[in-house]
């Protein structure tokens, strides 16, 4: 048995110990089919998510920089879950299986390991820390194909953004810690009361710096250019978790420990929102390539969780936790699906979908599914993650707001039935089913499942969302 | 039925579901098996909705044949489904037109698996809509049963013909107008920008309920400040008028209606639509009294506008379709107009203008249908002397037009007549003369249309046509039976219906 | 006892019946004749119940709830027996008895299925106007009213691909229905003051003068629309004319002696109303007057002989409405039931000719006295009784009528009507003359119909003698003052004569006369039917259907147009959006930095 | 000196990298503007260390210190691979991806 402040990082002990196995099997690794490495290191972040079931609530690490709370248990589980479709998808597959595997598992666990700390990071420094482990991998995996132009081109201006954002972020810490007098988040929790201008600036900037990780307007340029030219399962990754986190953090930051002062951000995240939401659904209008088109969604969607965030009350964070797990279900699950065309139809334009219904009528309804998920319709997860979070919204008495993401919805709605009709209502353009390999296959399944479930019958995740926000306030 | 200790609202429900899975996962490239599964599973729900429609017990009234789920206690969603006098008929005409709707579509051969599994899924959502009494559970139905539309008609609709003209021509260009493409997108958009409305008002009402519970039964206790009444009615009306094709929100609906397959049209047109009016009265009405008072000028005045300017746009139309898409809208003019009046006799008429312009117009789109697969043309101006080479489908579609003009003997009149002492006995008496020339706008029309159609010298190329044949029968029949029966003993409806009104008046005027 | 109810039932069944074994049992429609005898039995039977009713003179109400309603119903539907209704049963009930029997033979050549259709459309008819003569409520009426509205609607598009025919059933539909919804009107206004439809209870609270209503002559007067429509009154008269495009027989039931005078029917019926609002009695008997000497009019310059009957028609509904509105509704009623005595008769007789003839321009006829006789004979009575000629039923009538309105104080319409019982007599001669008697133009093959066509015309001549004579043993006289009796057989005299001068003897020319001066005017004019018929095809295509035209440009291009812009303008508005995307590392940066700055100035604006 | 003078130079060095990221047409020169940003911060952060008389700060420093290295080091890593692909680090014509 582990002493208490080391009970307390058990999950992220046993990642780095994963991380050490993949280093030095990858040592040993040789010739182009690293197959086998892929599938360690996905075994051990399986055992991290098992392992992940059972943990429990621990007392604070040191100095309570590190809290194992209810919170932080939620988030890491949908970390390594959607970790593990993430993987599932890329197995088999380059750059993820290829020559390179060790070091792409390598980055990508790291980056889940800084997630995994930020989770639990209660102290100014570990969050910054965290939030850059977190961070700095992904410049990388985004440019991993690094003989590919428009990829490295994507890193680049991943990573300017990023740097950029995280100096704003980091400039902002200082002038909070300057105003709090300590890095502890608890401390800052009880300065904030006496509304210093000077926290203020500083929360401000630090939101910045947040905004650019959970990729909300004007923050989410970065998102369409690397999702487009990345490789698909990362990118399916990149679009969920590293935004989980970043929510994560929004609550540690914002909400913990604040109670009714919480209030005070309910204007600054209902403008972010609605800003987010309009201008992520009208983006997406246009757009013709899918992956980059469900990358405007995307952002819209991290609008609609900012809806919940404008709540500023548990309901909202609870039902903000809920969208993130629907959110990574469906949203990963549509990445998977361009993935599986692409590698057959060597393309990842929408018109690549064409007549989708009439080849693989099976890979089209999951495809069907999941939009329509993501357009929030009834019997698929979506539908309660985005009526959750109005609700919420709603109970805090900002009807406007809903009002304006459910219009929004439409337009949305516009474009997620384009790409229905391509599968539904065109014909297809050449015959013969869709190939899957069986990874892939599997990761799809467990998305589409994961959408069915949470949409026939979400009490139980609605529970547990409602019981670890709770606390926060 | 409670003897059998069957849910059996669930049963009436899900069954179209249940059929429409089997359909999917079962019946692949079996066409027969397809209509099959259909007819039964429709069946059942007929079947059983005559049922409840017989064991509803009258001298008890108010919500029966209960049933109840927790959901997500926390949020106070619950399954919870009841019927009452006016969801009751509505039921029965739900499960009327699409029993009859499954037949009109028999000959659909492309893709019919499908077809037939998302008609059968959008049946099950108008269903939840009559039944749920949990506003929350009312929207997710709701919103089941518009989404199957688009693909319905965007796969098995038909395009007409728009030429882009006027001022806002380029928009035309833009859009595409005309295409079923366009016609399935602006429908289901448009009817989702209502709900967005409805969302909205739901959630108002779950707020300042206070009770933290989505059921209707606990709203309907609760007390609702007079401003909040006022708005959020409001929030209600657009949102379900959308549906119910107020004016000047309805332009989905031609364009829709037209563009749809036959049996797309018979549902949306003849019970989608009563969908909207439905909420309007039950929720909006029942659970906001004073805000309904307070703004029932405003819902008749629209609803006057409907009556006449449907009726007129109806007669200017050449595609055969588009004339019972706007007749569609403006007898749902006459459907709120009845409900604006706020008396016994007009509520009753509104209800029983649901269920007699959905069991209408529902027989319009499927003799609409007929003609059209046959002649491959909805051009009037082409049509002529029909009535020699298919008598049946002239009949039936006499008697629809009969009713439509609200002539005596069919749903039709008692629905108009209904309509008419309540707007008279209304705060607003001048509402009669609207709906009453709207009736005679409406002869107008209707008469134009079959003479034009059945009458005269049939025109050489469509000698070879011929009469509605096999299952196709079925559906007319029942449809004009229906039609006709409550017309004549209209008591059979208005029994109950009038249980549920009277004490949902005494709630807005006062007993 | 129990028979005062089942009788009037069952003579209201019978019919019903039959329309319903020919309308579903579709075999048995295609049958044709077979069609027939079974409507014609229905109907026999129906008139055995009716003339025994009659004869018993029962007096009945009987009511059921029809619309429930939360206190009691808000709609009854029943059985009201008493004389006025017997009568019109009976009268009812024989005239399509024998127009069944006579169209087994008018309409022989027909196709069986069309045949099986035409006697559907009868039985339905009978059943409709039947249960409008029993109504013991203004509903029931109406509803009845819009059916028999049907019947007369499907009978005269009976060959329905003639456009001719299409074209006049439609018209004939909605000048009735325009004078219905006067009707309807009225009575759901009446409904919202007293709670009731029905007769009994409304002549009740008359009685009790506990209808002090305002608005009650306008409720009298939208009521009596109805029957403007029904009736043929003017300004509505123009449909009666084109309906003579349906079968003859029909013409002569429909369109004679039942339907058109439900409106009469309707207006004896609601007498005691009547009675409390006289402004609308006298504007009933001026019309009623003006009516019948306008048609009269135009009945002396129509060919056709099925639309000089026609405008007869109208015209002697005039009459009645006349006297009705005089207040001497039993006149009227009189001579409802006489006129359909022998308009029938005179319809049948026409149909007989031009079964014979094969056209309906009377001056195409000629020397048909010596072809056919018997039917001659038959249509000269006929004849006489309408000019108005004792001792024939007709006389006593027309004489009963004037002197109603003379003793109403109604000078002008006791002059027009005078005026129109010369014409009457003048025009129908015309008809006698050219068509029957003078040369013989190419009718030479023209026979006698078959017996089941004479049949029925004898026992209406038959009918129409032996009434009149009855009356006259009766002493039909006590009418108004003595003068009146005189009167009127000399303008019916003078009329013969005059049409004798003319179209016989040769002694006058018609178009010199029309050429002259006063007469030539009014001739154009009716000649022109005082351009009422394109008065209404003015407003319905320059009004209505103009009307419908803008309407629904604007719903498709304005109301519409603007739904379309917001879509356009939202699909425009993500492509702008999307060139913020500009591409340059930069503007990536820049967009960061305008995010802080825009947090901060939101700040600034909104957080406390 | 007063804490103000620390937070206006550091707020001035902040502003110039900020400048520098957005004016520099040369990827390198980029990465110097940020460098310039992350030291800002440092200032920063001694600065309230030093007048609060409190170690966090300090060690916040290290911390950010270290991290602007490894950010340093991952960027002019991918400007290499950029001008190794596509023959230039001119930010300007780094724009095939856009819309």
């Amino acid at each position: 048995m582990l002493p208490a402040p080391l009970a307390a990082g058990v999950l992220e002990l046993a990642l780095g110990a994963v991380l050490l196995l993949v280093f030095v099997l990858n040592l040993f690794a040789r010739g182009e089919d690293r197959r086998w490495l892929a599938g360690t290191a996905l075994g051990g972040v399986l055992v991290v998510g098992a392992l992940s079931l059972v943990v429990t609530p621990a007392p604070a690490g040191p100095g309570g920089m590190f809290v194992q709370d209810g919170l932080a248990i939620f988030a890491k589980r949908l970390f390594l879950g959607a970790t593990v479709i993430g993987l599932l998808a890329g197995l088999g597959a380059r750059p993820a299986s290829g020559r390179r595997a060790g070091e792409y598992h390598l980055l990508l666990l790291t980056s889940l390991l800084g997630m995994l700390v930020l989770a639990s990071a209660r102290d100014l420094i570990l969050l910054f820390v965290a939030f850059e482990v977190m961070s700095i991998p992904l410049y990388v995996l985004a440019g991993f194909l690094k003989r590919d132009a428009t990829a490295v081109e994507a890193s680049l201006k991943f990573f300017l953004v990023g740097s950029v954002s995280s100096a704003v972020l980091a400039y902002g810490l200082s002038f909070v810690y300057g105003a709090a007098r300590s890095t502890d988040l608890a401390k800052v929790a009880q300065a904030f009361s006496t509304a210093e201008p000077l926290l203020l600036l500083g929360l401000l900037a630090a939101l910045a710096g947040f905004a650019f990780k959970i990729a909300a307007f004007p923050f989410h340029m970065w998102v369409p250019d690397t999702y487009e030219a990345a490789s698909t399962p990362f990118v399916a990754w990149l679009s969920v978790t590293p935004k989980a986190a970043g929510f994560v953090v929004l609550f540690r930051v914002y909400f913990e420990g604040m109670g009714e002062r919480a209030d005070a951000w309910m204007p600054i995240a209902a403008g972010l929102a609605t800003v987010t939401i309009v201008a992520g659904n009208l983006m997406a209008l246009p757009q013709q390539n899918t992956k980059r088109l469900l990358a405007y969604s995307g952002v819209a969607h991290i609008g609609y969780m900012l809806v919940g965030f404008a709540a500023a009350s548990a309901a909202g964070t609870a039902m903000i936790l809920f969208y993130l797990v629907a959110y990574v279900f469906s949203n990963m699950g549509a990445f998977l699906v361009v993935e599986a065309v692409a590698r057959a139809e060597g393309s990842e334009a929408t018109a690549a979908l064409r007549g989708l219904a009439q080849r693989s009528p099976l890979l089209a309804l999951a495809m069907l599914l999941f939009l329509l998920s993501l357009g929030g319709i009834p019997f698929v997860a979506g539908f309660w993650a985005k009526l959750y979070v109005f609700w919420a919204a709603a109970a805090a008495g900002l009807y406007w707001l809903v009002l304006v993401g459910a219009v929004l919805t439409v337009v949305a709605l516009f474009y997620y039935l384009l790409v229905a009709k391509r599968m539904y209502i065109e014909a297809p353009e050449r015959p013969g089913r869709i190939q899957l390999s069986a990874p892939l296959a599997l990761a799809l399944v467990l998305c589409a499942l994961g959408v069915v479930a949470l949409g026939v019958y979400p009490k139980p995740v609605v529970m547990a969302a409602l019981r670890v926000a709770t606390p926060l306030f | 039925m409670d003897a059998l200790r069957l849910p059996v609202l669930s049963v009436i429900t899900w069954s179209p579901f249940v059929g429409a899975l089997l359909i999917m996962f079962t019946a692949r490239h079996r066409p027969r098996a397809v209509r099959l599964i259909a007819a039964v599973t429709t069946g059942v729900s007929l079947l059983l909705s005559l049922g409840i429609y017989v064991a509803y017990d009258r001298e008890g009234a108010g919500f029966q044949f209960y049933e109840k789920v927790a959901l997500v206690p926390p949020l106070g969603i619950s399954y919870e489904l009841g019927v009452d006098g006016i969801s009751l008929l509505l039921v029965l005409l739900t499960a009327i037109i699409i029993f009859a709707g499954v037949f009109a579509s028999w000959t659909v051969k492309v893709r019919s698996q499908e077809f037939y599994a998302l008609l059968l899924a959008l049946v099950t959502g108008v269903f939840g809509v009559f039944v749920s009494l949990d506003l929350f559970v009312l929207f997710l139905f709701y919103e089941l049963a518009v989404l199957p539309m688009y693909l319905l008609i965007g796969i098995w609709g038909s395009s007409g013909e728009i030429r882009p003209r006027g001022i806002f021509a380029w928009a035309y260009r833009e859009t595409g107008v005309g295409t079923k493409e366009y016609a399935a997108m602006k429908l289901t958009l448009y009817l989702l920008f209502g709900s967005a409305f409805i969302l909205v008002g739901i959630f108002a009402l779950w707020v300042h309920a206070g009770a933290g519970s989505f059921s209707y039964l606990d709203m309907e206790t609760a007390v609702f400040a007079p401003g909040v009444q006022r708005w959020v009615f409001l929030a209600f009306y657009v949102g379900f008028g959308v549906l119910a094709g107020i004016w000047p929100l309805h332009t989905w609906s031609p364009d829709g209606h037209a563009s749809a397959p036959t049996a797309v049209s018979m549902l949306h047109a003849g019970v989608l639509m009563k969908l909207g009016a439905y909420g309007i009265v039950r929720v909006g009405m029942g659970l906001l009294p004073e805000g309904a008072a307070e703004l029932v000028w405003l819902v008749g005045t629209i609803a006057c506008v409907n009556i006449v300017y449907g009726a007129l746009s109806a007669m200017a139309q050449t595609d055969l379709k588009y004339v019972i898409a706007y007749s569609s809208v403006s007898h749902m003019g006459l459907v709120l107009l009845a409900a604006a009046t706020l008396t016994e006799a007009g509520l009753n008429g509104s209800v029983f203008q649901m269920f007699a312009h959905g069991i209408m117009t529902g027989l319009f789109f499927a003799l609409v249908g007929l003609v059209y697969e046959k002649a491959h043309s909805r051009e009037i101006g082409r049509m002529g002397g029909f009535g020699r080479v298919m008598p049946g489908v002239a009949t039936a579609f006499t008697v629809g037009g009969l009713s439509s003009l609200g002539l005596p003997a069919t749903s039709g009149f008692v629905a108009e007549l209904l309509t008419f002492m309540g707007a008279w006995r209304s705060e607003h008496r001048w509402w009669l003369f609207p709906a009453v020339v709207g009736t005679f706008l409406t002869a107008v029309y209707v008469l134009r249309v079959t003479k034009q159609i059945f009458w005269g010298p049939e025109s050489p190329h469509f000698r070879h046509l011929e009469d509605a044949r096999g299952p196709e029968w079925v559906a007319l029949v029942l449809l004009v039976f229906v039609l006709v029966l409550f017309g004549m003993a209209p008591g059979l409806a208005l029994g109950p219906v009038d249980t549920a009104t009277v004490p949902l008046l005494a709630r807005i005027v006062g007993p | 006892m129990r028979l005062l109810v089942w009788l009037p039932l069952l003579v209201l069944a019978l019919p019903f019946t039959s329309f319903l074994l020919l309308a579903v049992v579709a075999p048995l429609r295609r049958a044709g004749r077979v069609a027939g005898a079974v409507g014609i039995a229905a109907i026999a039977a129906s008139l055995g119940g009716a003339l025994l009713i009659w004869n018993e003179g029962f007096r009945h109400t009987a009511t059921w709830a029809w619309l429930p309603g939360d206190g009691g119903p808000m709609a009854t539907v029943g059985l009201l027996v008493d004389p006025l209704a017997n009568a019109m049963l009976v009268l009812v009930t024989l005239v399509s008895f024998l127009v069944q029997v006579y169209s087994l033979a008018y309409l022989a050549d027909e196709p069986a299925p069309a045949l099986g259709r035409y006697y559907t459309y009868q039985s339905l008819f009978a059943f409709s106007m039947l249960g409008l003569v029993l109504s013991p409520g203004f509903l029931q009426m109406f509803v009845f009213w819009e059916l028999v509205g049907l019947c007369s609607y499907l009978l005269i598009g009976y060959w329905y691909q003639r456009p001719a025919a299409a074209r006049a059933a439609v018209k004939a539909f909605w000048i009735t229905k325009l004078g219905d919804l006067g009707f309807i009107i009225g009575i759901v206004m009446l409904w919202a003051a007293t709670g009731t439809f029905e007769f009994a209870t409304l002549f009740a609270k008359a009685q009790a003068h506990a209808l002090a209503i305002p608005a009650l002559g306008t409720i009298m007067f939208l009521i009596y629309l109805g029957a403007v429509g029904k009736s043929a009154q003017f300004p509505l008269h123009v449909w009666l004319p084109d309906a003579m495009e349906g079968p003859t027989p029909v013409s002569a039931l429909i369109h004679a002696a039942t339907m058109v005078t439900a409106g009469v029917y309707m207006v004896t019926r609601a007498q005691p109303l009547f009675a409390l609002v006289p402004d609308v009695l006298a504007l009933i008997g001026w019309v009623g007057a003006f009516t019948a000497l306008l048609a009269a009019t135009m009945a002396c310059v129509e060919n056709d002989i099925k639309r000089v009957l026609a405008y007869s028609t109208v015209s002697q509904l005039g009459y009645m409405m006349a006297a009705a509105g005089a207040g001497a509704a039993e006149a009227g009623f009189f001579h409802l039931l006489t006129h359909g005595l022998f308009k029938a008769l005179l319809f049948l007789g026409a149909g007989a000719v031009i079964h014979a003839v094969g056209s309906n321009d009377i001056f195409r006829m000629g020397g048909l006295f010596r072809a056919m006789p018997q039917t001659g004979l038959v249509f000269l009575v006929g004849t006489l009784a309408l000019a108005g000629v004792p001792p024939l039923a007709g006389f006593f009538s027309k004489e009963a009528v004037l002197g109603g309105v003379w003793a109403a104080h109604m000078t002008w319409p006791f002059v027009m009507l005078a005026l129109t019982a010369f014409l009457t007599a003048f025009y129908m001669f015309r008809v006698v003359f050219t068509a029957f008697f003078g040369p013989a133009t190419a009718a030479g093959h023209a026979h006698e119909p078959a017996w089941a066509m004479r049949g029925p015309l004898w026992l209406l001549a038959a009918l129409t003698v032996l009434l009149g004579l009855r009356l006259a043993a009766g002493g039909g006289e006590a009418h108004g003052p003595a003068w009146l009796a005189p009167l009127s057989v000399g303008l019916a005299l003078a009329g013969v004569a005059l049409a004798w001068a003319m179209y016989q003897r040769g002694a006058l020319d018609p178009r010199r006369v029309a050429a002259a001066f006063p007469l030539s005017v009014l001739d154009a004019l009716a000649r022109r039917r005082y351009g009422l018929d394109a008065l209404y095809d003015g407003l319905y295509r320059g009004f209505v259907l103009a009307l419908s035209r803008l309407v629904g440009w604007i719903d498709r291009y304005l109301v519409d147009g603007v739904l379309n812009v917001a879509s356009a303008w939202t699909l425009r508005g993500g492509d702008a959006l999307r060139r913020i995307q500009s591409g340059v590392p930069q503007d990536y940066v820049f967009g960061v930095a305008f995010g802080v700055l825009f947090l901060v100035v939101w700040a600034r604006l909104w957080m406390r | 000196m007063s804490l103000g003078a620390y937070l206006t130079l550091a707020a001035l060095v902040f502003a110039i990298g900020l400048f520098g990221v957005l004016t520099r047409r040369n990827a390198v020169g980029i990465l110097l503007g940020i460098e310039l940003m992350l030291n800002a911060v440092n200032i920063n952060l001694v600065a309230f260390a030093r007048f609060h008389g409190d170690v966090a700060g300090l060690v916040f420093t290290l911390f950010t210190i270290a991290i602007t290295v490894a950010e340093v080091a991952v960027g002019l890593a991918i400007v290499i691979v950029i001008f190794r692909v596509r023959r230039t680090v001119d930010a300007d014509r780094l724009d095939l991806l856009r819309g």
